[in-house]
Formats: C-alpha cells, structure tokens, sequence
C-alpha cells in the first residue's frame, strides 16, 4: 500500500480521499490555492503546501507546482479526485514517468474515452450497445443525410470531443440537419479545439442509467450496482439514486455485464462508471465512459456496504479487489442531493459568500460529505457544490422521506443553496411514482413557485 | 538626533505573542520609540481554527505575497514571495557565494536566489532597491507558493 | 538616552488577563513607557446563531420574569410573567367581569387573572403597586412558562 | 399513526425523536427549560413550549407543565426519551388516564423491572439465566450468611432499587459480609429511598452484554442483535459495539431467546434492552431491563438498518411491527463513542461552556447524532452527552478505523471532551483484539498519560 498520497484536488472530493486514507493509514498531502488557505482539505490532510493563486488555472491546474510538490514531499501516489486534471491522459502520463502512481487508469485508457467518437467505435465493437449512428465523425451535409436514412429522426449532432451539452443539436427534420450540424462543429470548435461531429439517433425522455465498476489489474472487473442521475439541470446532475427505480433486476444485470464488457475492452483499471441512455422500453445504449471517481458514488457505496475510494486507492497500489461479483450484495435504497451554493430562483447562479450558519442534517441512515463549516468563506474561483447529503432507507419511501427530513434540517445561513429545490423533486408526485426522465426537470418542476425555504423551523 | 534602527527581533516577538494568543484579534504595544500594532487575519474564522497558527507551513505564507511586512513599519519592508513550487538555493551552485546575504544592497533586477523546480533552476530577483534585511528559508529547503523568502528594507542607505 | 527594551512579558500578562475575563472585549493599559490595547476576537460564532430571534415562541418569554421590563423605562414597568402552563383567564368565570383592565390600579396581592392547569386553577397576583399598562394575552389562550402576561407601571399615580 | 407527538425531553434523544416522527409525518412538540431556549430541539421541533426554569426539577421533571403543554396543545403521544420520565411508572400511568398514548411499556412492566428484586424473580421464574444469589431481598447478616454459603464468595450486595453503582458493595470474605450489609443498606435509602438489598454472585471480569428488543401488542416480539458495553467508567458506558467482538452465533441465538422470554413474561411492549452479564466461559446471567430506547440504540440500527425510534414509536400507535424474526438480517459492524464534555485528565469532570468550533465528521459509514453546534452554550445543568459518533464498517476492524478517522476529523473547541480517551481505547491492542471487560479502563487505560488530544491536525 502506499506511504503518502497528494490529492490535487479541493473541496469535499479531497475530503472523501483523506478520509480514505486515515483509514487506510496513508499519510496525506493536501495541495491548495491561496484562495483556499482556510479549507477544510487544507487542515484535515498530514502536510499541506500553498501551489498557487486562487485561479485553478495558476492553482489546481498548474502541474509543474503540483508535480514538484509531489516530488518535494516524496509522496508516492497522486489522487485527482474528479474534474481538474482527473480525466486529462497527459496528467496521467507525468506522473507514470515520475515514477508516482496516478490513481486512475492508464493514459491510454483515458485518452480513448475522452474522444466520444473513438470510445463509441471501440464499445460497439465490444458488443456494448450503442445509439445507433454515425460511423465515426461525419464531414459534410451529405454524409450526415446518408446517415439520417439509416437512423431516422429526431437525431442528435454531438462534438466528438465533447461533454456537458456544447457542441450538442438535436435534429427533428431533414431540413434542420445543415444548419445543426454547422453550429454543432462552431461550437465544439470554440468549446473543445476541435469541430469533429457525429450523428446519433435521438432518444426521446431517457433515463441516465448509469453503471460503477471498479477493475483491479488480474483483470478482476466488478459492476457495483446502478445509478439513476436523470433528475439535471442543463446535463448537470442534481439527484442520483440507486436503484434506479422500477428497474427489473434483469436489466440490472445486462447493463452490469455490458459495462464489464466496456471496460475490459479497454484493460481498465480502478474506478470507473459507464453511463447508460435508456429508452422507455427499457433498451439501453452506451453514453459515455467516465475514468474517474464520480461525484454521486456515494449512493453505490450506501446500498453496497463497499468504500470504493478505498478500493480504487487500492487496487491503484496494485492490490486486488479481494471480493468477486457473487459477494456484492446490495441493501436498501440511497438517495444523493447535491446541495450547491447556488440561487435556483436566479436560474441557479452561483452565489459564494460566509457561511454564517451551517448546522449539517445527522441521526439514521444519512451521510453528508462536505468540506464547509460554520464561519467557511466559499470563495468564488472553484464550481459551487457545497455538500453532498445522502440518504438510505429500507426502501425507496424510506430513503425519500428520510432525505426530505434531512434537508428540512439542514441550517445555511449566508448563502442560497439548491435545498428548495430539491424538497420541490422530493415531494414531486411523478418523481415519487419513479416518473424520471433527463427533461425531467424542464417538465414537471416549476421553478418560478420555489419559495425561499420550504423550512422546517417553526412558523 | 540619530534615527534609532527597527529592532526586527522585538517585533516578531510582538508577532510571536499575537500569535500565540487565540483570544486576540488586536495587539498594539507602543514604546516611546517604537509602536507596534498587530491585527490578526480574519480574526473570526482563524480564531476558530486553532491550525493555522501552529501550522509550519501555513504561517509564514500568512504574510501576504510581494506586501509590504505587517509590521509597525509598512513602507519600509518589502517582502520577496516564492512565484513557484520548488527548492530554494541561496547560490547557482554549490560551491559558489550566495547572491546576497543580510546586510546586502541589492537593486532592482538583481538575482537574490534561485527555486529549483522541475529540473529547472528560476533565478528570483528583487523587485526594489533596498538592504537585504533578513532571509527566511534555509538553503536547500522546499518552499510553497507564496511563501515568505527574505525582506528587504527600503529606506536603508 | 537609553532605548528602554519591550518588556515582553508584560505584554504577555496583559493578554493573559484580557484572555480570562470573558466580559471584556478591548483592553488598554498605559504607563509612562509602554501602552498595551488588546482586542479580542468577535463571537464570530455567536453571530451564527440566528434562530432564536425570529421563533416566536422564545420572543415573549424572552422577556425575563418578574423583571422590570426591557423597555427605556426600566425603572417603571413591571412585567408579570406565566409561573406555569397553563391556559389564561382574565375572570375567575366565564361570565364574571374581569380581575383587571389596562388603566386599573393594582395592589401588591391583588389577583390579576387566572391560569387553568390540570383543572387547577390558580391565581395570579401582583408583586407590585401601579396601574396596569398592558394585558399582553388574550383570554383563554395557552401561556408557557415564563410568558409575559401583563406590565405595570409602577409610577403611575 | 399518530398526528401530534411531545417529546418530554431535550439534547440529542429529542432530536432523535423529532427525525423519527419527521419521517412518520407527525408532527412534534418540544418542552424545554429556559436554559435550552436555543437548543436544536427547540429549532427543530413544529411548536415548542418552555415549561420551567433551569433546574431539571422544575422542567423536564415538572409532570403538570409537561401534560398541562400536552393537552393546550393536543398531542396524541408522548415520548420520554431517555432518562427523566422514562422509566417512572406515574408518568405512564398519568398519560393512560388522560388518554395520551405513552411511547413505552405499560406502567406495570415499568414498575416490575425498576425493582430489580423483583425483576430478578420474575426472570428466574420465566427460565432467564440470573446470577445465583438471594432468593429476593436479605434482612439481615444471619440471612446473608446463609446465601453466601450456596453461591460462595466473592458476591455482591445490591440495593433493590438501585442502579449507576450506588447501593453496590463486593465482598470478598465471610467477615466483610456485615459492614457491607450496612454501608449498602445505608448508601440505598439515602440514595433511594429504601433500603432492600440483594445478594448476587459476584462474576469476575465479566462482559457487558445487552439485547435489543422490540415488541409489539400483538406478542410480536423481535430480537435485534447484542451490544458489548463493556468499556464503562463507573457504570457509565462510554463506547459501545455491535456485535460482541468474538460472541459466537449460537450464544447470540441463546441471548435473544432468553431476551425474548423476559420481554414475554412481563407482556412487554415497545423498545427494551435486556442487560446480561457475560462470564470468561460465556455464560450469561440477566442483569436488569431498561424499559425504554436507549443511548447506544444507533450501533443495532447500523447493523440491522432498521429505524428502532421508528419502530418503538409505530407499536405505542399499535401498529404492528411488519417484520419477523426471520426478516432482521445484520450487516457489518459498528461501533459508537459518546462524546462528553468532560475533561477525561480531570477525572472525567463535566465541562460546559460555548462550543467556539463545531465540526462533525462525516463521509462513509459514518453517522453522528448530536444537538450541538458552532456556538451552542452547553448548559451547565444536566448530562454532559455531547454527540455520538456511530461507525460502521464491513468488519470490526474498518470500523475501527473509521471511528478512529472520524475522531480525529472531529472539532470541537471550547470545551474539553472524552475524544482523546476514545482514541487511547481505540488504539489499546487489548481492545483491539476484543479482549474486553466491564473494568477493562481500570485496567487496561493509563488515563495519565491522555494528551489533550491526540489531534489529526498537521503538527
């Protein structure tokens, strides 16, 4: 196992890591920015070292000081958490010739997956189910007719290099494709640096599906479950669930067995997660692939019992998993909310700020992960999530009513969180019957009523 | 009259006791020729937190980057911060003098010392004229962004 | 002239004493050659709790009982607090004319209302001579322990 | 179910009570005194009412106050907690007359296992394993004598109505047995207003093993697993876990059985916990029943994820309690520490003051249960319970681990609390290996050497 870990990251995911390993009895290294000397990373971690000023592009993206701060400190491991550098193959490549173990797979593995397009090629030549579509990038108007004739409409245009919903248009008409595919290539080329383009067919109201794995390097590869995210906001998620609900235990199975498929196709080490579209006839279609640990990987770990940062740092040290599929049992319901420092009334504008009061939700069956406190000032530089509270229950009522008294509970003063938000989807009648779709949101969730708190204080 | 000299050592004392005080959020010591008053960052949060104050690394890059000193004497002190990760060498090599030791004149542009980072050796320079008042960091130590290398005193002659 | 030295444990002593009264917020102390202001750290915490101020059920009895009341006029209202739960009648009956209205005068023992506890009913008497200046519940409503119930001026004429 | 519910108490049991009825629907009252106008309870709660002055005497004890706020405000149910009211017999009596459902026992199971000769009969006449001794309360030294020549020596003398040590006196020779007699008799009537003591055999080194159970009032009776609450300091439990470490399966089988049958025979209802102590050869001997939740009630709902508040709430509305035997599965194992503010250097002296900083842990596996935080003032007038740190871990030693982490991530400033004892224990390689014992810290904790905290933060 491994002596001294940097986690070049901030926030509540470097949180989760050093918590991963105090247990584990890995010392820590937390790096950060001058914005966030106070931060809860920062005082928790063995050693801390200041890499640069508070914007993450001089900061948390700068890797020459992240990487000398590696090599000054003798850490033998580097934890990316998610976003920053996580998913960048280039940072991965550094730290194999430095001789530091990159928790993560190979940089190969993420470079595959980090081009849509390719990752697409190489999984439906594993025999994971794709939408169908384009073989590949299209170049002009007519190669995307003669791919319409085959796939039908509505379709979708994506950036091949793409991610959160730029670069994207969605196609009804044959006479709609040039424009569409014109702006789609625009904006993948100002978004991403690079205009390729494919068509897909157009799935109408999916579910997210999604599938954890987590793969060791003797090729042992275990699915943890799935993960439901439909409820987002413009392609960023808000809620996840595991189960997802009402999916027979049947599908669950394919799907797992579809993402073990996807992964050893690519030799994939450590934690990963498949993302799944689903229609309403329970096909599914692989999305995309995610090389890294996710935001919402609570939810797995609360109906299976399982850390899987433990794991994944694990199996980064080159251990094996110890456990097969036949020992992943699973238990209950989770529901995870994101709670962000952001304004759902203002169309969800971030809002750092003081936390004047911050009194988290305890008691059963609920975990909070967070790296603010009272008094914490949310500086304005870094994305707005500001905790993350799960909830388990014996069953998805119980997880439901047992998240909505949590985040009744929950006290933030200072600043406006997505809270109300939230206990609008909670007591959503469709959201309660299991109704989840990705426009979910769009369609039964009127923001324009949200009131400031649905407040549990007295009135 | 001669202009008696700052006793940098009484004032980090003054400093050191702040410091060590969690209660306090102020501290002001006047002497007949000497007034020092010491305000504590944010005192709210930082009283809280009872890390930073006992925490090697973060005190001294509590002293804000190329600021003048929080000392008494503002317009007098100017820090010289580390722009980058990396090891701090007094010298070029290790068998050559140092770019400057206490006491020293520098001028603007004059090289103080080097970080190594990345195989890469970064000459630091002074950004002001002055006297090279005290030097932080030991030779050959890691150094973070930001922190405190060596203060230089302006209106030294 | 000798450079008189700061006397650091002095300063020491006087953030100590500063430290452990936990009334004061700023002290100075000033002699001949030295002068010493501390201010400690705001309740930054303290400011955090902000509940208790808008519940509706604290602001009433808030008020402390059998004190004078928090008004300009300390010295002459007096409130008349619940000394238990119960439920608040201004008459010994329900058709009986009431113990006292705003304006009345009232003598120390003079019963001033009822409160029903338990099928008890138990009556409220005045500690104090003056005239009613406010009945601050309604008739038959539940009171808590400590809620104001009545204030009386006790220099009224 | 029930729509309006008063807890007639204050700190963390309120709290935990509000979460349950939260989660029920119903709605809640909190009591409180004037020094708890800002506690959580107080907050959290739908209406809140005070109903006296500071001392405890005068309110949370003030039974007029306390029903006169039940019936002005028209609650349906009322529940005690712990502690206070909860086990006297008046005030579950006094609920039954103006027709309040009472979360707990009838008066009568109450009454019967306050007496803890008494108990002891009925317990022995219902084939539950007692301690051999005193056929019920022994007079004088003639008749103590004579005990002591069928059970042997050591033994000890008792006071019937006793409990937390006083009363209590081991007597190791024929010729101490007479001025133990009377020190125990005197300390019993000062203490509890009568003077009846018992005789028991005296078991050495014994472990501290408990039964949670859970009937309702159609003589369904649940079993939920045992709890080793072994690491105590002058009988006050101070870190308990679930399951015993090294209990083997057939001893637990052995222990609930016997536990289910002393719940029978006094037609038990609600939640209780049979207390038993467990001999070197695992033998185990009824000690008494506590006929109400308890503090450590959490470490069996992380193994069982079974919401017993819940649960005892549902079977005081007569519901039934929807499961069996056979449904209650255990996962994994936890364990809980009680955080104290008290100052374990300074004989584990209560300390109150203002929490300056209050940051609980959190992240897996973690659970905490708490009425404090950032800038709560700790009355000085009633226990010293601070919080509860609860974790659980697929094994004993994860969970281990964990709570190891989540203490050392947990800040608390202004008051010194039992942390840096719970880290000592923790890291004892006796306790580590379950070499556990009710004088386990006598033995085993040098309390000299605690350091004011054996602190996470970066030295």
């Amino acid at each position: 196992m491994f002596r001294k870990l940097l986690i070049a990251n901030r926030g509540e995911i470097a949180v989760r890591v050093i918590r991963a390993c105090r247990e584990l009895g890995i010392r820590t290294v937390a790096v950060y920015s001058e914005a966030d000397r106070h931060a809860l990373h920062v005082r928790l971690a063995d050693e801390a070292f200041c890499i640069g000023p508070p914007p993450a592009a001089e900061s948390y993206l700068n890797i020459p000081n992240i990487m000398s701060t590696a090599e000054l400190l003798g850490v033998d491991a580097i934890h990316p958490g998610y976003g920053f550098h996580a998913e960048n193959p280039h940072f991965s490549e550094i730290c194999q010739d430095v001789n530091i173990a990159f928790v993560g797979p190979s940089p190969e593995a993420i470079a595959l997956m980090g081009n849509k397009a390719a990752a697409r090629q190489r999984m439906k030549a594993a025999g994971v189910p794709v939408v169908p579509g384009s073989n590949g990038p299209v170049r002009n108007e007519a190669e995307a007719i003669e791919v319409s004739k085959t796939i039908g409409f509505p379709l979708i245009v994506k950036a091949a290099a793409g991610g959160g919903g730029r670069g994207m248009r969605v196609v009804h008409t044959r006479e709609d494709l040039r424009r569409a595919l014109q702006t789609a290539q625009a904006e993948a080329e100002a978004a991403f640096g690079s205009g390729e383009v494919y068509l897909e067919k157009y799935v109408e109201e999916p579910r997210h599906i999604e599938i954890q794995i987590l793969a060791d390097t003797s090729k042992n590869t275990l699915y943890l479950g799935a993960r439901d995210c439909s409820i987002q906001r413009r392609h960023q998620k808000l809620l996840e669930e595991s189960p997802p609900p009402g999916l027979r235990e049947r599908y669950l199975g394919a799907l797992g067995k579809a993402a073990v498929r996807a992964a050893h196709a690519i030799n994939y080490t450590g934690a990963g997660t498949i993302e799944f579209l689903m229609d309403r006839d329970s096909r599914f279609y692989f999305m995309e692939m995610n090389t890294r640990i996710q935001v919402e990987h609570p939810v797995t770990e609360m109906i299976t019992g399982l850390d899987i940062v433990k794991m994944q740092i694990a199996v980064a040290a080159k251990e094996k998993l110890g456990i097969n599929q036949g020992d992943v049992h699973y238990s209950g319901h989770a529901i995870e909310c994101r709670i962000n420092a952001e304004d759902p009334r203002q169309d969800f504008r971030p809002s750092p700020g003081t936390l004047t009061a911050f009194v988290p939700p305890g008691g059963p069956g609920v975990r909070v992960d967070t790296h603010a406190y009272a008094g914490y000032v949310i500086p304005p530089y870094y994305d707005s999530l500001l905790a993350k509270v799960i909830a388990w229950g014996a069953d998805r009522p119980e997880a439901i009513a047992r998240m909505r008294r949590a985040l009744m509970e929950f006290e933030i003063s200072g600043v406006p969180t997505t809270i109300p938000f939230h206990l609008m989807v909670l007591d959503n009648a469709f959201f309660r019957r299991g109704e989840v779709y990705t426009n979910f949101v769009q369609r039964r969730i009127d923001l324009s009523v949200l009131t400031p708190r649905l407040t549990a204080v007295r009135d | 009259m001669t202009e008696p000299k700052l006793d940098l050592d009484q004032i980090r004392a003054v400093i050191k006791i702040a410091s060590e005080s969690p209660d306090v959020a102020e501290l002001e010591v006047a002497s007949e020729t000497l007034k020092v008053v010491v305000k504590k960052v944010a005192g709210a949060v930082r009283a809280v937190v009872s890390t930073p104050a006992s925490s090697p690394s973060a005190s001294p890059a509590a002293v804000p980057s190329t600021q003048p000193a929080a000392t008494g004497s503002t317009d007098q002190l100017v820090s010289i911060t580390a722009p980058m990760v990396g090891t701090f060498y007094r010298a070029a090599k290790p068998d050559a003098s140092p770019f400057v030791a206490e006491g020293d004149l520098v001028e603007p542009g004059q090289a103080v010392c080097i970080i190594e980072a990345m195989k890469l050796f970064n000459e630091i320079q002074s950004e002001v004229r002055g006297r090279v008042a005290k030097i932080l960091v030991e030779n050959a130590s890691p150094v973070e962004y930001g922190q405190l290398l060596m203060l230089v005193d302006t209106t030294a002659p």
